[in-house]
């Protein structure tokens, strides 16, 4: 008969300390590689729409025209496509998560601000991306 | 008594982490008879392949399954690699021998929780999760996904993990080894564990051959198919023996299960020792033309990813045969003559991933 | 002594002149009148007898003695018939037997016999007499429309209406005669009458089956009959005077003369009451029409063995043959409870809960300590009340919904409310808290305890209590699930069948209001002058039981209290879309229908493995008890 | 004082996920999330639930089996929809079994995004379903101030 | 580098059960049955493996011809062959156990014979 | 020498007990899990909650079966704590039961039907245990009333140890910790969804939670009488009792029915009965 098996966990727990990472009072857990979710570098893209075809849950949408680059946070499946194929390097993937919503209003829109010749520093329009 | 109890179970059911339906008809507690019925989850993700290009289809073919994502993007680009005939070079073979070890580990242990949920034992469900963070951990810490890896590209891997890191990953398995002996134990040896998993789901070693079980399934009685074996990854480069037991029973699964976590913490270490240096990816060039049947080892067994190309960059057809799929017929004839209380048990004992087998 | 005349012979006038009338609107009125009149009566003697004790009274002895032995041999010669033309040969044998019997007691034994005292009552008579003065009477006035309905139901049966009524008045005769008789041989003669009325109304509907049951239960009751006899003829032969004859100068008499013809008579009692060796002729007694189990198993038949088992517990208290009956008795208990479990037809489930309580009141007259003796007669009375209510209902229902299967009864208190409510408060007299049946259980429970080997039974009603617990409650639920699929039905029912009911269903409750006042002015005086020492149940815990019956009453009231906007949702099914009709779209594209059976762990408590192991237990016991019994006799 | 925002029970179900964001739920029940530090529960049972988590998108099949879930779960109650398939349809968007996101059978009352959904993100996304529950239920108290249905999709 | 050897034979529908018949009793088992629509025809593979030597045949046929069940052979079968029929359409005669038609329940009928898609598209076209 | 004081201190006190008891329970719990677990109060904040739900019924006498369930565990705790007689209140507490096992039946759900099913089985599996564990206090204090067995000095416990030990296997089932969480469970999912609960939502199942509280401290009173004759030990005893359920239920599967009426019937049998009638040989045969 081999009951109380568990037992040695059970009680090696108890006198232990809990595992529990206390997420909201402590921050959570990440890593250098965590995929959180995209930011872009508006001043740096070039509109090329990379990004837009490579992404398979077609959550990014770049408008040359109008120089915009929006993402929907509600489609984006944070694979890490558009940063790899993105020419210019101006994508990255930031460690923190998008946060939760109340509306599915997951579309943040960026205003395109590279000029072609030379890179003059403006002053973003589009929300950030970090909320 | 002539009358019988008929009640629907599922496919909403705090024992099912996922939606399936089984008409029951008992008597007593006795099942007399079940009828499952699936298709709560069917998406369709085959009919993508018109929708996207095949190097793109990497995306969706790992998001077939949360659990055993990474092996859906392995044999999905395998199979690609080997319709256009790339060759991959070795140290992406091995990094995702490394991942798919892991990525088994991760199932099992979230298996075991399940499964022990599923017999009423709340304590080692949360022990199993709790071990099996520390999988998860590693996962990201080297792919930058915990469920969903997406480190798989065709013609190699997209990230690299450094040698110390390898090393440290080693280093840790250690502990992780030992934690894992105690939790083995709970499942082996406790004599209510064993109450409700022995002579539990009988499957003899020919049916489960004829009826086609894969995996820990079909290894759980008797029959030793492990396609590791076939050599695919770094497979071929390292030392394993297929585990099985021949009882049949959800114990001998369990057992199965449990002896693999040990088989793949060795594996891992052997992959690690024998890391070769070298690139990670090779450059694809041109759309695949032809067709293949890329088949691996699933944690729940033998997944086939056949892909047909026609020399554009939509592949015609992929078809996605999931091991849950061909463990349906044995587990219709292990629930035939069980107890309510087993049903869970059993379905469990197949490790059902419903994700995968509908896609 | 006219009430008593009265009642014994009323019932048999009016038998005979049901006999000879065939119109049913006649045959209503008697009936009706005739129970009035024996319901009244039996309350004048109630009325006029019971604070006086033991009365006896002296009947001229030897007419009525020479018409009796006619009488025997005319139903011995009527059954032998039967028998013959049955080709039942064991019955016939027996029938030979106890004829031959008979004869060498009347010529050889009781030529110069004249006992004092044939008839006497006393305060347990007097409950008896009640029992079948009012239940019989109530259960006689539910057949008129019950029948009725049946012969409409069942037109394949020939209707012989005047041969029922005509048997049912017979029997309340012979149960009046026999608990009022002090004159064994007496009691012999209403003992044989009521087997031959038991062999006939179960027979009535003449099928093959009626008719093999009926000579099962003629069968079993004869071999009891034939120890009957031999106990007469042991006292015969004891004291050829015959002044043993009589119950009460025999039980004066001390158990050494007393015990081989107590043994005797209460293995007699032990066919009739349908314990565990003999227990398949009550059940098989199913076939009859409702109002016939309802006599035989609440107010009449089966309680005439109890009651003659517990006229004799002094004398069997303390003995080892005592013991083994109550043993035999407590096994009854356990097993007929057991089976009950895995029974799913209504009738089925009632009759092995009365061959379990019958083996109860046993149990306790078996080991016979003034305790045991006062919650065996408690037990008497409320098995009756609350079977009688719970066979009625069962038949009622029967009519109406065409099934006597307990998982046709789902949904019964939205089909029809009354009945089940009434149903209700029959179950949960048999099984609960503060009602009847429990009360007399746990009474059972605290004197077994303080009897000799006591722990057996206590480990017995332990068990088999809890195993009650188990068939009653699935039934109740299976009747208060609000069952989708069933509709309100229309409750046109004859006037006499409600009024039969409700005063059953009334009596139920009332009698465990009132119990106390029963105890103390009919038990305890009975118990007191039997063995000098009586039993009562404390004040506290009536009063705490009181208070309970009053919560369980008042609680339904609680539905009246305006819920707090209550949002009616169908059930669970897995998240399945339930329509109201509990229907679901199953595998396979199949639409099936939710349904719930309860649970009859047959494995555990199958009746033929049970009935096996009791059958066995219970001859082995009373194989037991009569070797005990030869070694005391040589 | 409100007891409702101390003990959310959950219901969980698994609309057509690939279980990613399923085991990140269940992820979160143990010991190294362990949302039952703020009384948080997986009933399993709707009826006894207060919020309910979906995983996944909707299909032609479970269509009626979510709408039947969130009718048997009693007021006050919130829908969380976890992952992106949940709130958008996500990948598997234009399969042809998919209908889309949550909020186009039930209200959604939070979308948490994420493939799959981190269980701190399920954490924060739950935490901040509390406070529309407390919503809801003095809407319920005082109906007056409004109906209690719960604000769907634009 | 291939992994292992995979032979593809085409054969006639009405040779079909014949050679799953000869796999059965060389002591194959059935890996799996797939259907693809190429062009307006279908191809349904039979993959068979013993000892890790992978076979399949294939049939080829019109969308209205019946193919004979193989779950008399193996039992298993009648899930991919009622996945084939909800799938595609494909006619399957004799199945062991069939759904009819409701093992996989989808909003429309046979959608792989004519994959539709459906929901929001990508913002603009590519 | 019944008094109603010590009921109604009971009826007012134990829902307060009871619900720490449970909150010490689940605290305890998840620690044995790895966990920091939830709040001390975590079963008032519970059923707090549960009073400000909705509630959604399946049939309206679903509300009458979950209040007399309610009421009559109270009676019977009540009764117990009061002093009254010993089988009396396990009868008052089996009709409690009844109610609960009617309401799961009213709703002819089908899990909360199969719950019922098994509630009843679990009431069979226990109910000789207890009667027996009554009928032991009897032999060794001559009196069932819980005032008269309370004020022994006899140390009960000597004399009844494996009535004991056959108590708290029933004390699992009553608390319903695994193995025996058959009917409805607090913890580990079930195959039967919540069983008998399971249709019972909002206040009603706040009844039921109220009630199982009061139970808790029914049975912690049952177990002090085996340890009446020292309060000290007794409380210690309730408090390792309780300590050694957790540990149970932290270290077993859930069994089956068979089992679970098998084992506590064969407890009941073996070890009840041995230990009374070696009593009863030891008293050598109580006459009456």
């Amino acid at each position: 008969m081999a009951f109380f098996e568990m037992a040695k966990t059970a009680i090696r727990t108890v006198v232990s300390r809990p595992a529990t990472l206390m997420y909201p009072a402590r921050p959570g857990k990440k890593t250098g590689l965590s995929r959180g979710h995209v930011v872009i570098d508006p001043s740096r893209c070039i509109s090329c729409g990379m990004c837009m075809k490579k992404c398979p849950s077609e959550a990014i949408c770049v408008e040359k025209d109008e120089r915009i680059w929006r993402i929907d946070r509600l489609r984006c499946v944070v694979c890490n496509s558009c940063i790899e194929v993105c020419p210019v390097k101006c994508l990255r993937m930031d460690l923190q998560y998008s946060p939760a919503l109340l509306s599915h209003s997951g579309l943040e829109t960026f205003l395109i601000t590279y000029v072609k010749p030379e890179r003059p520093k403006k002053s973003e329009t589009g929300e950030n991306a970090d909320a | 008594m002539s009358r019988k109890i008929v009640i629907p179970f599922g496919p909403q059911h705090p024992v099912l982490p996922e939606p399936i339906h089984l008409d029951l008809v008992l008597e007593d507690e006795t099942v007399v008879d079940v009828i499952p019925s699936i298709g709560y989850i069917h998406r369709g993700l085959e009919t993508l392949v018109a929708k996207r290009e095949f190097t793109e289809y990497v995306y969706i073919a790992e998001r077939t399954c949360g659990i055993c994502s990474f092996i859906h993007g392995l044999t999905y680009c395998q199979g690609v690699e080997q319709i256009m005939d790339l060759e991959v070079p070795p140290r992406a073979h091995y990094l995702r021998t490394i991942w798919s070890e892991y990525s088994r580990l991760h199932s099992h242990l979230l298996w075991l929780g399940l499964f022990a949920d599923a017999m009423g034992f709340e304590n080692l469900f949360m022990n199993s999760w709790r071990l099996r963070e520390f999988v998860l951990d590693i996962l990201e810490e080297t792919t930058g996904g915990r469920v969903i890896q997406g480190s798989c590209k065709i013609g190699g891997v997209r990230k690299d993990i450094s040698n110390e890191k390898l090393a440290s990953m080693a280093a840790d398995l250690k502990g992780f080894e030992a934690e894992l002996s105690d939790l083995s134990d709970v499942f082996l040896h406790d004599d209510s564990v064993k109450s409700r998993l022995v002579d539990v789901g009988k499957l003899t070693r020919t049916d489960a051959y004829d009826l086609g079980a894969m995996g820990p399934v079909a290894r759980g009685s008797g029959v030793g198919i492990d396609l590791r074996k076939t050599g695919y990854a770094a497979y071929r480069d390292l030392r394993f023996e297929p585990v099985t037991e021949t009882a049949g029973d959800s114990y001998a699964r369990c057992a199965v299960r449990v002896r693999e976590l040990f088989g793949s913490i060795d594996l891992i270490r052997q992959a690690i020792e024998k890391i070769p240096e070298g690139d990670i990816e090779v450059k694809v060039k041109g759309n695949p033309d032809g067709e293949y049947f890329s088949r691996s080892e699933q944690p729940r067994g033998e997944l086939v990813h056949y892909l047909k190309a026609n020399g554009s960059k939509h592949l015609v057809r992929s078809r996605i045969r999931t091991p849950t799929l061909t463990n349906i017929p044995p587990l219709v004839k292990m629930l035939q003559g069980c107890e309510l209380a087993d049903v869970p048990v059993i379905v469990l004992s197949i490790d059902p991933c419903i994700g995968c087998t509908e896609r | 002594m006219i009430e008593l005349a009265f009642l014994i012979l009323f019932p048999a006038i009016i038998a005979l002149l049901l006999l000879l009338v065939r119109s049913g609107q006649i045959r209503n009125a008697v009936v009706k009148i005739a129970a009035v009149l024996i319901g009244a009566g039996t309350l004048i003697l109630l009325i006029t007898y019971f604070s006086s004790g033991m009365v006896l009274f002296s009947v001229p002895f030897e007419p009525t003695a020479k018409l009796m032995f006619i009488a025997e041999l005319l139903i011995a010669g009527f059954l032998l018939y039967l028998g013959i033309k049955h080709r039942k040969y064991i019955a016939v044998g027996l029938v030979i037997v106890q004829a031959l019997l008979l004869i060498g007691i009347e010529s050889g034994l009781a030529g110069d016999i004249h006992p004092l005292y044939t008839l006497f009552i006393d305060q347990f008579s007097l409950i008896m007499a009640a029992i079948v003065g009012i239940i019989g009477t109530l259960i006689c006035v539910y057949a008129l429309a019950y029948m009725e309905t049946y012969h409409a139901h069942h037109p394949e049966i020939q209707d012989r209406q005047n041969i029922f009524f005509f048997m049912v008045f017979v029997f309340l005769a012979a149960m009046f005669g026999l608990i009022f008789s002090n004159n064994l041989l007496w009691v012999f003669f209403f003992w044989e009458i009521t087997t031959l009325a038991s062999f006939i109304l179960i027979g009535y509907s003449k099928s093959a089956e009626a008719t093999s049951n009926a000579f099962l239960a003629l069968e079993m009751n004869l071999l009891g009959g034939i120890a009957f006899a031999g106990a007469i003829i042991y006292l015969l032969i004891a004291d050829p005077s015959g002044e043993l004859l009589g119950i009460e100068q025999l039980l004066a008499s001390g158990q050494a003369i007393a015990l081989v013809p107590a043994v005797l008579i209460s293995f007699a009692g032990i066919t009739k009451a349908a314990l565990m060796p003999f227990s398949s002729w009550l059940v098989g007694a199913m076939v009859a029409p409702t109002p016939v189990s309802a006599l035989l198993h609440s107010s009449t038949m089966v309680k005439a063995g109890v009651y003659i088992i517990v006229r004799f517990a002094p004398v069997l208290s303390g003995t080892p043959e005592g013991l083994i009956i109550g043993l035999v008795g407590g096994f009854t208990f356990l097993l007929g409870s057991a089976i009950a479990i895995s029974q799913s037809n209504a009738k089925k489930v009632l009759a092995y809960s009365t061959i379990a309580n019958l083996g109860l009141i046993v149990a306790c007259a078996g080991v016979g300590t003034y305790k045991l003796v006062w919650a065996a007669i408690l037990l008497i009375i409320f098995h009756a009340i609350a079977k009688s209510l719970l066979f009625l209902c069962v038949g009622t229902v029967e009519h109406r919904i065409g099934s006597r299967n307990i998982e046709d009864m789902s949904g019964l208190i939205v089909r029809m409310p009354k009945i089940a409510v009434m149903m209700l408060v029959g179950i949960a007299g048999m099984f609960l808290a503060p009602f009847g049946m429990l009360i007399s259980k746990w009474v059972a429970l605290e004197a077994f305890i303080d009897a000799q080997f006591g722990l057996i039974f206590v480990a017995i009603l332990a068990f088999g209590g809890s195993i009650t617990v188990f068939f009653w409650s699935k039934w109740m639920g299976k009747i208060i699930a609000v069952d989708p699929h069933v509709h309100r039905q229309e409750d046109t029912m004859r006037k006499e069948k409600w009024m039969v009911l409700y005063i059953l269903t009334g009596l139920t409750v009332l009698v465990c209001l009132i119990f106390p006042l029963i105890s103390s002015y009919l038990i305890e005086p009975f118990l007191l002058s039997v063995y000098g020492q009586t039993a009562r149940l404390s004040q506290d815990n009536i009063i705490i039981m009181a208070m309970m019956l009053f919560l369980l009453l008042i609680m339904p009231f609680s539905m009246l209290i305006p819920g707090n906007g209550a949002r009616k949702v169908a059930p669970y099914m897995g998240g399945r879309p339930a329509s109201a009709d509990m229907k679901f779209l199953g595998s396979m594209g199949i639409t099936r229908d939710v349904t719930l059976t309860n649970y009859y762990m047959n494995d555990l408590f199958g009746e033929r493995r049970l009935l096996m192991a009791g059958t066995a237990l219970g001859f082995g016991l009373v194989l037991l008890s009569m070797v005990i019994l030869a070694g005391m006799i040589l | 004082m409100t007891y409702l925002k101390r003990s959310p029970w959950i219901i969980h179900y698994d609309a057509s996920s690939c279980n990613g964001c399923d085991i990140e739920v269940l992820a979160c029940l143990t010991p190294m999330y362990d949302i039952e530090r703020f009384g948080i529960v997986n009933t399993g049972n709707p009826k006894h639930a207060d919020v309910f988590v979906v995983t996944g998108s909707i299909n032609e099949q479970n269509k009626a089996v979510i709408k039947n879930i969130y009718d048997q779960i009693p007021n006050p109650k919130v829908v969380v929809a976890v992952g992106i398939c949940a709130t958008s349809g996500g990948v598997f968007r234009e399969c042809y079994n998919v209908c889309g996101g949550i909020d186009k059978i039930i209200p959604v009352d939070v979308y948490v995004p994420g493939c799959a959904a981190r269980p701190e993100s399920i954490i924060d996304g739950i935490v901040k379903s509390l406070g529309i529950l407390e919503e809801k239920r003095l809407k319920m108290k005082n109906p007056d101030t409004g109906q209690s249905s719960t604000v769907g999709r634009k | 580098m291939k992994i292992e050897e995979q032979t593809t034979i085409v054969i006639g529908v009405e040779h079909l059960i014949g050679r799953v018949e000869q796999f059965r009793k060389g002591g194959y088992r059935l890996v799996q049955l797939n259907c693809s629509k190429i062009g307006e025809q279908f191809e349904i593979n039979y993959c068979f493996e013993r000892e890790y030597r992978f076979e399949n045949i294939r049939i080829v046929i019109d969308f209205e011809t019946e193919v004979p069940s193989i779950s008399g052979m193996y039992w298993g079968a009648f899930v991919y062959e009622n996945e084939m029929h909800d799938l595609y359409g494909v006619a399957v005669k004799g199945m062991n156990i069939d759904f009819q038609g409701n093992f996989i329940r989808t909003s429309v009928q046979y959608p792989f014979r004519n994959p539709s898609f459906q929901g929001e598209g990508p913002c603009q076209e590519k | 020498m019944i008094s109603p004081v010590y009921g109604l201190v009971y009826i007012l006190l134990a829902p307060v007990a009871g619900g720490i008891v449970a909150g010490i329970d689940r605290k305890i719990t998840a620690r044995m899990q790895g966990r920091v677990g939830p709040p001390l109060l975590q079963p008032f904040y519970d059923v707090g909650k549960l009073f400000e739900k909705e509630n959604l019924i399946v049939t309206r006498s679903q509300n009458l079966y979950a209040l007399s369930y309610l009421v009559f565990m109270l009676v019977s705790g009540a009764l117990f704590y009061a002093g009254g007689d010993l089988l009396l209140v396990i009868f008052a507490f089996t009709l409690s039961h009844i109610f609960l096992v009617l309401g799961a039946y009213a709703s002819s759900s089908p899990y909360s039907f199969i719950g019922a099913e098994r509630e009843l089985i679990q009431i069979i599996a226990y109910e000789p245990m207890i009667i027996l564990s009554a009928v032991g206090m009897y032999m060794v204090t001559k009196s069932f009333f819980v005032s008269d067995i309370a004020a022994t000095t006899i140390p009960i416990i000597l004399y009844l140890p494996g009535i004991f030990i056959g108590f708290l296997m029933v004390l699992t089932i009553k608390l319903r910790k695994s193995p025996f969480d058959l009917s409805t469970s607090h913890h580990a999912h079930q195959e039967i969804v919540k069983g008998v609960t399971t249709e019972f939502t909002g206040p009603n199942l706040g009844k039921i939670e109220i009630a199982h509280w009061y139970e808790t401290v029914f049975l912690f009173g049952f177990i002090f009488l085996f340890f009446a004759f020292s309060v000290p030990i007794a409380l210690a005893a309730i408090v390792i009792a309780y300590l050694i359920e957790i540990l149970i239920d932290n270290t077993f599967t859930r069994v089956k029915w068979q089992f679970t009426l098998r084992s506590a019937w064969i407890v009941a049998g073996m070890l009840g009965l041995v230990n009374l009638a070696v009593l009863y040989y030891l008293s050598g045969g109580i006459q009456s």
